[in-house]
């Protein structure tokens, strides 16, 4: 079974690509998710995330078991950063490794499919004039 | 019984808490909650419609059940990743 | 433009991933090709990649400005290892980032798969009684 | 004129060479080329028709003019990543 983290601590890249990889494995991919310096056209100079932790971990755990399915191995570590981020950090990080790369790609998109869907995480930008709001977001219960 | 509710987000702001305990009678429900949360924090009503419900650390329906000592989480619409 | 490189040193991530990543960017994808330890059900103790290594670069240039149609970005770094490698090393690896994450995948999965298709680069897998033979590969010119 | 043409992978051990210099009529096509290459190199024969062609570094047809002092590859079935 893969991994889930939810963490107050900036991502390392390097300590996720970590997580996975196999001497069976061919492909690794690697997904991260960066604060961006803008949103629907506005300037934005960080984002604070919050989450429901408990629930977060459980979600990834589902999430990763349907994207084995896919991926056909146990090799998928997912991180999720809360708290106060500024441009240029990451937010998320999804490592995925397989024989084959076609699972690879299918499963990583899935896993961050499912994350922008129902994972129980909320976002507060902040803007340069000082003005923060919560980010319109989807509504998870409309199909589960 | 009792259920703990907990709020994020814009409803923890909106409400001012980011937990409420309820009583409620026996055999409610998730819609029960709701009603009895609506009437203590009338904020909550109009955003009611666009929130998913979660028992248990797992998304529920309007009618699942309750038990005593349920954990239950109002989520407004998501936005992780 | 996105940039190219065939090197007969180690790929390592950090590095490749450091190619990529602007302030506008919410999505960055990193693809790792490895050496694994089997391939048609055969172990496998290593791969010896050669190349044609002008039109290798020349080709991975095309692919990658095809590829910036999609990405919308020219945030793009291919590495492509050649040589003697041992199982676990990397022999590929495509970076990328852009404002959003479908195109980022897309436009990684383009570059790999043409990669696969087209790049005049080929491998001799070794095995553990010391046999080794020319991978069998895919006839670039057939629908190009 | 004169090409040079490089072998690789299995086409340039089969033949014992990594580059041959031919001479060719002015006009050859690729399929001259080849055929030239065929009968100075009789074992290119058997892969000839799963090999694909470059001249100057980007894939050509068989169709395609040659000119003095092309670099001209032949390539056996690729397996890069």
């Amino acid at each position: 079974m893969g991994t889930a983290l939810v963490t107050g601590d900036p991502i390392r890249s390097g300590d996720v690509l970590g997580r996975v990889g196999d001497d069976r494995d061919g492909a690794v991919l690697l997904f991260l998710g960066v604060v961006r310096d803008h949103h629907e056209g506005r300037p934005v100079t960080g984002i604070t995330y919050e989450a429901y932790e408990g629930m977060v971990r459980a979600e990834l755990e589902r999430i990763i078991a349907e994207a084995e399915e896919i991926l056909t191995t146990d090799r998928i570590h997912v991180v999720h950063r809360v708290g106060d981020l500024e441009v240029g950090d990451i937010s998320v990080a999804v490592a995925v490794s397989s024989p084959h790369r076609d699972e690879a790609y299918r499963a990583s998109r899935y896993v961050m499919e499912e994350i922008k869907r129902r994972l129980p995480i909320w976002k507060k930008e902040r803007h340069p004039d000082g003005a923060s709001e919560w980010v319109s977001g989807v509504v998870p219960g409309a199909d589960l | 019984m009792q259920v703990r509710t907990l709020l994020f987000a814009q409803l923890r702001e909106a409400s001012g808490r980011s937990s409420v305990e309820v009583q409620l009678a026996e055999g409610s429900t998730v819609e029960d909650l709701l009603a009895s949360l609506e009437s203590m924090i009338p904020s909550l009503a109009a955003v009611a419609p666009a929130t998913a419900v979660a028992v248990n650390q797992a998304y529920a329906e309007r009618t699942s059940p309750l038990a005593d000592g349920d954990e239950v989480a109002l989520i407004p619409p998501v936005a992780g990743g």
